[in-house]
Parts: structure tokens; C-alpha cells; sequence
């Protein structure tokens, strides 16, 4: 087994193995960068050391400088959450060659899963859907005779592409021609490459994943799905296991696939096999995550699998203590992500110092977070600040003790997303489960009037602020400029204001 | 005391009559509002209804959260009203605004120049930052005073990117 | 079903209960003190009404204003919480008489149970067994006689008594006569009345109790027992559940005699049975608690019931939703009490501001809290502030997240229980479950020296304290008295000084 | 700068080199220590072993709560020491002193009388407050300067309930 653990992250995370490894009886090290001296994973670490400056390739990418300090302060092992150096092979092979232990899949598996085109092949021959297309460098009429069997609406899609650039969707057979066209144009104009490819359109499509754990002896399981069709640009903002949309049957269908597509990589550790899932209840393989997600805990939840602690399990050499039939889903569980960004703004970032915090508590809710009253929010990192997890009985219990559990997150100091999510903890729609991942652009509308109108509330408190510091401007003017005389008032005018 | 509060659009009269009670377009509430000091901190709990909001001032117009909603709201007393002869409504902002990055980041674009008119909410610079780009407009109907920055430069927090007046 | 619940408490649970109608979808009526105006009940309720001044006599004992609120504020139900006018069976039944649900046990069986003779007589003849003594009452002789078939060691009581006056322990036949002479003095003396009784001595018994849920359709179930030893003056301090000293076999049995028990009274809603568990396995009645226990959500962390809920589910006349044989206990659950009270002080009761605050997060862990930064801790109340409560695969682990949560655990302003809790959790014999009543009196030592010894860690924290405090005083000396000139100058140097 | 400090008894003599280095008893340590303003959260990392403190001050004495433990200490600076020929230990308290109800509550009982000598830990006050009697003792060996409160007497926060000198 383990002994010392170098956990090569920061914030929520960074917290969330620190626990673990806690939980385990494991010492476990801690790294920061300049900007993150007084963040919790390091005041709470029993070991901590600067690893650099702030920008993220002076400190938290530089693998290097990681591995030397493991071996300096005698870690056995790093652990490398998600984000920074976590799907690196070349890192996690470095890490190894240093005769330290990775705790992840084999270099290996990140590879092949890392290479979208090599994911494709893998996972195909072991039998795992694929969104139905066309090869790529066909010809117009090749690609006409081909688009009846993939069937429309179908997207034509530059070969050598990305960013939308040389896409076109195409509803009818009689599209095709002008599509192609266009694409081929465009295609060239960006890439200087004018092939194209088809694949088909998945309409209305829910985000599905399922999550994976295989220990080094050959035993992989899966535990079951989690939904995530609530994005922004990509973006995963709210999760939750099981989906509204898989039923027993598709859940061990899926759960089946998942495990071959790992199997077919030989994974190691905690993973995710991404989905695309249809209307029709049909499946294609989006991605392979080789690592620990953020949204695990939706899984831990309903599972009471610890599944961080699986990962060092594993790592250790250790076989996994439960098989795919002791797994059973209890309950629901959501997770809402709430990031330093102004719902009401496009969802700008949003910088500044915790300047009031206090976070919901009781049965059913958890809070995964590395943040604290005075803190600085910079901009050299990702904008999460906290996860909120609840569980409940049933779907509707979950969202229900989300609602207020979001009503008593209170932050101020930089903007979050937690309007946001009181918003879809209050939409019919997102109640009802009709979820798929264009929901935001097609169904929500952040300043849409709410259930209930509050105005003349707002109107009040409004009000008796401004009331109040007319009545302190007086007092002032009265007064002198001291500012302890200024304190001492305000104190005095709180009281007598009640 | 009385204010005459603008929510959203939405106007309402509103009476201080003492630490207690208040009148809204005529109707009379039993009032109690608390402010923890130095936390923003405030409860309001009106005819036993109880409310967990923060005021935010800003130039004189406040930003009231409540319930995950954000209301725009403008207080103007009477008095000052009547002699101002003001009709409701926020009050436009006036003078040269300057208009600062809220954040470091590199400008993306300024699609504005010196001495160009631009109408209120026209978007005058783009700043990229923590991987996403954001949109920056003009609070106003006027004129582009200045442009301090170029495409591509990086900027620090509050640095000036375009002023208008 | 109800639809509005009114909560006659405050602090911790108030907000419990308050949790608990919104699972339910039901509405909930807050009441406040004076001294509670800014207490998260009050701010986190839709509905919150003014109560009285801050002493409990014109407060939250007001039964009288509590049920005319009530009525005024269209509530159709009370929940007592515990403490107050939980166990008051007049107020009980004068809820009732209102036109109100009460929610908790009938008036009938709070009487029953809240006088003692009443309650051992009642339950005895339900067949539980109760702690082996003689009647009062008795001549010497007789009592000799007796003495033998009870047992040594025994206790000789005061009839008429209380606070171990008139009390005397014998060892051994030999010492009755010489205990009876002194005891009957004593009593004499201090009650005007001689007569005594002899009571068998449970040398290192254990303070275990059983949960019980009860309908109105008369189906009693028990969600195992919790095991409160570690009590201080009878205060309870840690609570966790299983016990260590409980098999199957026993927690079966003590299972069936608590349902006889509460059987006995015709109970409904949520209780306790509490026992005394002795060496052997014996196991003793105590007394019942006719209420919500400060410690249920140790129960609800291993069986995964949610009482409060059940509560108002029984209140408003439905049937429990499961069987005996649905209760399983999953992992093991531990709770610490936070108290305002300094530990290094004889458990001195602290008052003032909450200065700083922190609470643990994560997974396996929650928190019961009433508390906020900036809150005052006032002298009217009980000093419990929030209840830490965590939950592991096992004892073992749920005593290491207990540990990590406790030191994740900031609150300054006010002194509090949580260093006796890193101690208890450190003390070796509270690790192997070894624990009994006396456990505090003659196992545990607040000054002795802990595992690890960081005296020198905490002289060079100080050290470097006072260093800085030495520079700042120069730098003062060179400046102007101007306070906000200092508050830049300490900011500068803190900056300086890292 | 040298100090000599000492905890629970201990004797330790701190050279601090500069702000990042340290020496404790010939040993020399790297040092991170930092404050957070205004919230007393302190972070101290020492040769990369990490420690959250919070250090009390008062009357030029120190408390240190270092993972539960709770420490008393001393620090003087080496200069002053060697001047005033002191020979370590805590300070006496000196002059008068006034022992205050640190919180609301009932007087049961005061054990001594205004001219009584009494030794240091000695009660002189007992107060019961949230259903607790509480014990006060004496900082010092002295004589009791003034009495000035009685049994059964209700007392607010700070009330001076006995002076010792």
C-alpha cells in the first residue's frame, strides 16, 4: 500500500484527496503556487511546499519541479486530480520512470483515450457505438449515396476542422449538393484542406456518462451513470446521478459498453466513458476521461462508493473490495457548480475577495470546497470556487433540498453562479427532467420573470437602505470626519434602525 | 419620509412612517430590517414574512438580491424630486465614463474609434480572460473620448479601455 | 398531511425541523427572541414572528403566546424541538385543545413517562427490566435479608432523597449495618425522613439507548440503538451509533424490550428509550425520552431514516413507510456536541462574538449548526452551537474524519468543546470503544500531554508573533497616530512579512 | 534578533536570522509564516510541515492553540532580559487586580474577606451562570483589597466581583 501521497493540485480538489488519503491513514503533501499560500489545502496540509509563481506554467504545470519534490520529501506516490498535468501520459510516464507510483491509468490508456481518432478505432472494435458518419476524403457523390444510410438531418464537417469552421447541418437528401459545397469552400478557406466528412445529428441528445473503476487485477466495474446535459459552451454546470433518462435495462446496457471500452484500453483507476444518448434511447461514445471528474460525488452519493479512496486502493495494488453486483443505487444526487462568474453578466468572471461566507449545512448536503471569508479570487485559475451536493429519496427530494441549500449558500464579494441555479432548481422544464444539452440555449432565459414576483420587496429594502443613510449623512454632517466617531455611529445607528 | 422607489421599471410610493412601519402605494406594513455590521448582513421581516437580502449601492442606484433574482432599483426622495422636476426612471450617467477592465486579460478587439458616436449598450471593447471572451458596452448614448488600448495588448485590473461621454 | 408547521424552538434544531418541512414541501413559522433577531432560523424562514425578551420565561416557555401566534399565523401544527416545552404535557394537550396537531407523543404518554415511579411501574410490567433493587420502606433487617439476592456492589438511597445525600455504596454483607446506620442519619437530617432503599450498583456501565418510531396505527419500530457514555455531569458529549458493546443478538433484544416499552404507553412519534448496559451484557431501563433527542442524527447517518421527516409524516396521520425488517445499519456514525464551554477552564461556559468561523466539509461529514460570523454568543441559552457529525465504512474511520473534521473546525470569539473532542479522539481507550459513564471521571486528563508534543512549533509561532509586534511598535513610533495609518501599515507588513 | 522564549516550562532560545530563516535551540529552520488581516487565521510552515495556529495576546503574555493544545507562553527578547536580570519564568502578576464576571450571572458565594491574605489559586469568587457555578481563583499571592459584590447578587458582564493586590 501507500504510505505518502503527493497530491499535485489545488483548491476543491486538492481538498477532496487530502481527505481521502486522511480517511486511508496516508500522509499526504501538499504543492502551492505564490497565489495560493493561504488556501486551505495548504493550511489544512500536514506537509506543504512552494512550487512557483502564479501563472499556472511557472508552478502547477511544471511537472519537473513535482517530481523532484516528490522524491525530496519522500512521497511514494502523486495523485494529480483533475485538470493541470491529470491526463498528461507523458507526466504520469515521467512520474513512473521516477519509481514513484501514479495514482491513474497506465500512460498508456491516457494515450490512446487522449487521441480522439485512436479513441474512435479502440473502443469501435470492442463493440462501442460510435455517432454514425462517413470516412473521411470521400467524394460529392460518394458522400451523396452514402448520407440515406446514416440518415438526416446530418452534419458535413471539415476533416481537417474544428470551431465550426467548414460545418454545415443538411435536413434532406436534396441539401446535400449546396452543403457540400459551401463546407469544401469554407473547409479551404481555413484549413487549406477542403475534405469533408458526414456525421449524423443527434437532436435534442442528453449528455450521459458512466463512471468506471478497475483495479490492476483485471476487475473493472462500473457505477452507473451520471447525467450532465446542463452546460455552457462546453461547460458542465449541473450533474446528477442516476439520469431522469436511463431506465434498469439501458443502465446495465450502457454500464456493459462503458466497461468494454476500459477493457479495451487495459484501464487502471477511476474513469469516465462520455455518451451522447438520443430521443430513440441509442448511445454513441463521445470521450474516454482518464481521470477523476469533478462531478464524482453525485456518483459517491448514490453509490456510497468512496471513490477517491478506490483510486489510492488501487494504486496500491490493492483488488477492488466489491463486484458489479454490490452495487446499488440509493437515492438522487445533484451537483450544482458554483463558480466565480456573473450569470447575470454572460457568465464573466468574476474577481475580488470573499468579503461574507457561509456555506449550507444539515443532512443530505455536502459541500466539496477550497475557499474561506478573505479570500482573493485571481484570475490564474479555473473559476470553480465550490461543488453543492444533495442527496435525497427521489429526484424531486434532491432538487428540493438544493433549493435550500442554495438559499443558505451565501457568498458576497465576487459574483456567483448560485442565481443561476436557483433559476433551473425553479424551471418546470428542468423539474420535469427534459433535459439534453442545448437546454440552455433553447430553453432558459436568466432574466425571464421568476415564480414569484418580489419587486415590491426589493422596492422596501431599497428603501430603508437609502433611508438609513440619509438619516447617518445627517449624523455626519452633524459630526466630525473621524472615522472612529464614523464606526462608532454606524454601530449605534444599526441598533437604533431596528 | 416619503420615497418614490423605481424597481425594474416598476414604480412604487413608498412612506417611512417610523422604525416600524411603512406604507407602499397605500398600503400599511409592520417593518423590521437588521443589519449585521460590517458582514451586509440584512434581514427583513415585513408583516412576518422573512426575507434574507443584500443591498448593494453603486453611484447612488442599488442592486437588491433576492432570492437569486437581481432587481435594478433607483430611490429618490420627494422633496428632492418635486425641485428636481425629475420624471422617474434611472437617472443617465453624465460626464466622461470610463470604461475598466474588471479583471486582467488581453483586448481581443475595440470595435470603436475616437470621436465615433455610439448608442447606449453597443459593445465598445473585448477582453479575453480566464479563457473566455467578454463584452464590454457602452452605459450611454455619446461620443468615444478615448481609446487607451490596442488589440492584443495585455492589460491589469482596472486598466481604462475606451471612455466615453 | 400538515401544511404549515409552526417551530416553538430555536438555534440548531429550530433550523433542523425548518430543513425538514421543506423536504416535505411544507410550509414552517419561525419564532424569535429578542437576543435571536439575526439567528439563521429567523433568516433562513419564510415566516418569523417576534416572541418576547430574551429570557425563556417570556420567551420560548410562553406556551400561551406560542399557541395564539399559531393560530393568528394559520399554522395547523407545533413542533417542540427538544428542550422547552418539549416534555410538557399540559402545553402538549393544550395544543391539542386548540384545534392544533401536536407533533410528538399524546399527552397521555409524556405524563406516563415524565414521573419516574409511574414510568418503572408501567414498563415493568411490560417486561423490561429495571434496574434490581428493594422497596422503600423497609426495617434493617429486611434490608440485610434482601441484600444478598441483589447483589454487591449496592447502594443504599434515600427514600425521600436526591444528589447523593442519604446515599452510602457497600461492597459486601458485612458493611450493611454501619451503611444503613449513616445513611438513615443522613436522610434524617437532610429530608426529615429516615426510610432508604437499596439499589445494585452498576460498576462501568454504558449509557446505550434505543430510537423508536411509532404511528398512529400502532406500528412501533426501533432504528437501533446510539451509545451516549461520554457524558459530563450527565451532559451527554459524544454520541455514536452502533455501540462497540452491542451484537446482533443484544441489539435485537434491547430493540424488542424499547418497543415493549413504548408499546406500554400507547406511544406515537419519535422517542428514546435509555438504558443502562452493564459488563455482562445486562442491560437496564433508565428512563424515556418523550422527544426529538439532541443526537438522532447519528440514526439517521447509519440507518437512513430521516426522523423529522418521519415526525411530521406520523403528525399528520400517515404510516410508516417501512418495516423492522427494512432497518439496516450501514457504516458506523459519530457526533461531537461543539459547546461554548472552555475545556481548560472546568468546561467554564464562554460568551461574546464568533470572530472567525470555518466549518468542515466534504463527504461523510455534516454539521447541525445555528451559528453565523459575527453572531453573539449570549448568556439565556444553552451553549450548545452545532453538532459535528460524521460517518465512515467503520468505527475506525469514522473516528478519522471525525479527527480531520475537528481540525478543520474554525471558530474563534468564543471558547469551545472542540480541543476535548481532538483529545477524546486521540485517547487510546476511547479508540478501542472501552467506555463507560465514568469514562471522563477516571480515563481522561484535559492537561495531559498528547500524542505528539509541538511545544517548540508553538514558541516559535509566538516568537515570531511578538517579533512582528516588536517591528510594528517601531514603526509606530515613526509614524502618526492615525488609526487608518496603522491599518495600511499592518496590511503593508503583513505583506512584507510572509 | 535573539528571544528566549518559553511554553508550559520550556525553555527555547529563537534567533530569528531574517524573515524566512530561524533558528530554535542551535537548529536552523526555514520559516513561512503568515497572517491573514483581520481574521487572525495564521499559517505557519516550517521546513515544509505545515501548521494552522491562532496566537492570543494578552498583557504581553501568549496563548497558542496548536492542534487542540492549548499553550501558554513567554517570549522576551534577549537585551531586555540580560538588563533586567531576569531569570525566565512568568512574570507575576503585579499591582491590583481585578477579578471581573466574565459573563452575566448569580453570585453564590464570596470565600473571602476585604484585608485577607490569600495565596495564588486560591477561590475568591463563585458564580453561577447557564446552570453552572463557576470557581474564580486569585492570579497571585496577596491580600484581598476590596469585596464588591454579594452572595445572591445578580451581576452583569465585567462586574468586579474581587480585588487582590
Amino acid at each position: 500500500m501507500l504510505k505518502k501521497v503527493l497530491i499535485a493540485n489545488r483548491g476543491e480538489i486538492a481538498m477532496r484527496i487530502q481527505r481521502a488519503c486522511s480517511d486511508l491513514g496516508l500522509e499526504s503533501v501538499a504543492l502551492f503556487s505564490d497565489a495560493d499560500r493561504l488556501q486551505p489545502h495548504v493550511r489544512r496540509a500536514t506537509e506543504a511546499y512552494r512550487i512557483g509563481p502564479p501563472p499556472v506554467g511557472e508552478s502547477y504545470l511544471r511537472g519537473d519541479k513535482i517530481i523532484a519534490l516528490a522524491q525530496k520529501c519522500g512521497a511514494d506516490s502523486i495523485h494529480p486530480g483533475y485538470g493541470f498535468l491529470a491526463e498528461n501520459a507523458d507526466f504520469a510516464q515521467a512520474v513512473i520512470d521516477a519509481g514513484l507510483t501514479w495514482v491513474g491509468p497506465l500512460p498508456d490508456a491516457i494515450r490512446k483515450m487522449g487521441d480522439k481518432t485512436i479513441a474512435r478505432e479502440t473502443v469501435a472494435k470492442a463493440g462501442v457505438p460510435l455517432v454514425p458518419g462517413s470516412p473521411k476524403g470521400l467524394s460529392d457523390d460518394e458522400l451523396v449515396a452514402l448520407a440515406p444510410s446514416i440518415g438526416f438531418p446530418l452534419l458535413v464537417k471539415a476533416a481537417a476542422g474544428g470551431g465550426g469552421k467548414g460545418m454545415r447541418a443538411v435536413y434532406a437528401v436534396e441539401g446535400m449538393a449546396a452543403a457540400l459545397r459551401t463546407a469544401r469552400s469554407e473547409a479551404k478557406a481555413a484549413f487549406g484542406d477542403d475534405r469533408v466528412y458526414l456525421e449524423k445529428m443527434l437532436v435534442g441528445a442528453r449528455h450521459v456518462e458512466v463512471q468506471i473503476l478497475a483495479d490492476s487485477f483485471g476487475n473493472t466495474v462500473h457505477l452507473c451513470e451520471r447525467e450532465c446535459s446542463i452546460q455552457r459552451r462546453h461547460q458542465k454546470l449541473i450533474e446528477e446521478s442516476p439520469s431522469p433518462a436511463v431506465n434498469e435495462e439501458l443502465r446495465a446496457e450502457m454500464g456493459a459498453v462503458a466497461v468494454a471500452a476500459a477493457k479495451a484500453v487495459n484501464y487502471q483507476s477511476a474513469g469516465t466513458v462520455e455518451f451522447l444518448l438520443d430521443k430513440d434511447g441509442k448511445f454513441y461514445f463521445l470521450e474516454m476521461n482518464t481521470r477523476l471528474q469533478v462531478e464524482h460525488p453525485v456518483t459517491e452519493m448514490v453509490t456510497g462508493v468512496d471513490i477517491v479512496k478506490e483510486m489510492l486502493r488501487i494504486a496500491g495494488g490493492r483488488k477492488l473490495s466489491f463486484t458489479q453486483d454490490d452495487i446499488r443505487l440509493n437515492g438522487w444526487a445533484m451537483e450544482c457548480r458554483i463558480l466565480a462568474e456573473d450569470p447575470f453578466n454572460n457568465f464573466m468572471p468574476s474577481i475580488g475577495k470573499i468579503t461574507g461566507l457561509s456555506l449550507p449545512t444539515g443532512g443530505g448536503v455536502r459541500v466539496d470546497a477550497g475557499i474561506y471569508f478573505g479570500m482573493e479570487i485571481t484570475p490564474f485559475y479555473d473559476s470553480l470556487l465550490a461543488k453543492l451536493i444533495t442527496h435525497g429519496e427521489s429526484r424531486a427530494e434532491a432538487i428540493l433540498r438544493m433549493r435550500r441549500a442554495l438559499d443558505e449558500f451565501r457568498l458576497s464579494g465576487v459574483k456567483t453562479t448560485i442565481p443561476f441555479h436557483i433559476k433551473m432548481m425553479n424551471h418546470t422544464r428542468f423539474q420535469a427532467g427534459q433535459l439534453n444539452t442545448t437546454f440552455l440555449e433553447n430553453h432558459f432565459d436568466m432574466t425571464a420573470p421568476g415564480v414569484a414576483d418580489y419587486k415590491d420587496i426589493a422596492a422596501i429594502a431599497a428603501t430603508l437602505v437609502a433611508h438609513r443613510r440619509h438619516k447617518e449623512a445627517i449624523l455626519l454632517h452633524q459630526g466630525g470626519p473621524s472615522p472612529w466617531r464614523l464606526y462608532g455611529r454606524r454601530e449605534a445607528l444599526d441598533r437604533r434602525l431596528r | 419620509m416619503k420615497y418614490i422607489t423605481t424597481v425594474d421599471g416598476t414604480q412604487y410610493t413608498i412612506d417611512i412612517n417610523d422604525d416600524h412601519h411603512i406604507t407602499i402605494n397605500g398600503e400599511r406594513f409592520d417593518v423590521d430590517m437588521t443589519t449585521l455590521s460590517r458582514t451586509g448582513l440584512t434581514s427583513l421581516i415585513l408583516n412576518g414574512q422573512s426575507f434574507d437580502v443584500d443591498v448593494d449601492e453603486r453611484d447612488g442606484a442599488y442592486q437588491v438580491m433576492l432570492k437569486g433574482v437581481l432587481h435594478d432599483v433607483t430611490v429618490e426622495d420627494e422633496r428632492t424630486r418635486r425641485l428636481a422636476g425629475v420624471k422617474g426612471g434611472l437617472k443617465e450617467a453624465v460626464g466622461e465614463i470610463l470604461i475598466k477592465a474588471p479583471m486582467p486579460g488581453v483586448i481581443v478587439e475595440i470595435p470603436v474609434k475616437v470621436g465615433e458616436a455610439v448608442t447606449k449598450n453597443q459593445v465598445v471593447a473585448v477582453l479575453e480572460s480566464m479563457k473566455m471572451q467578454n463584452e464590454f458596452k457602452s452605459p450611454k448614448d455619446g461620443t468615444v473620448k478615448s481609446v487607451r488600448v490596442k488589440p492584443g495588448e495585455k492589460v491589469d485590473q482596472n486598466t481604462v479601455m475606451v471612455s466615453v461621454a
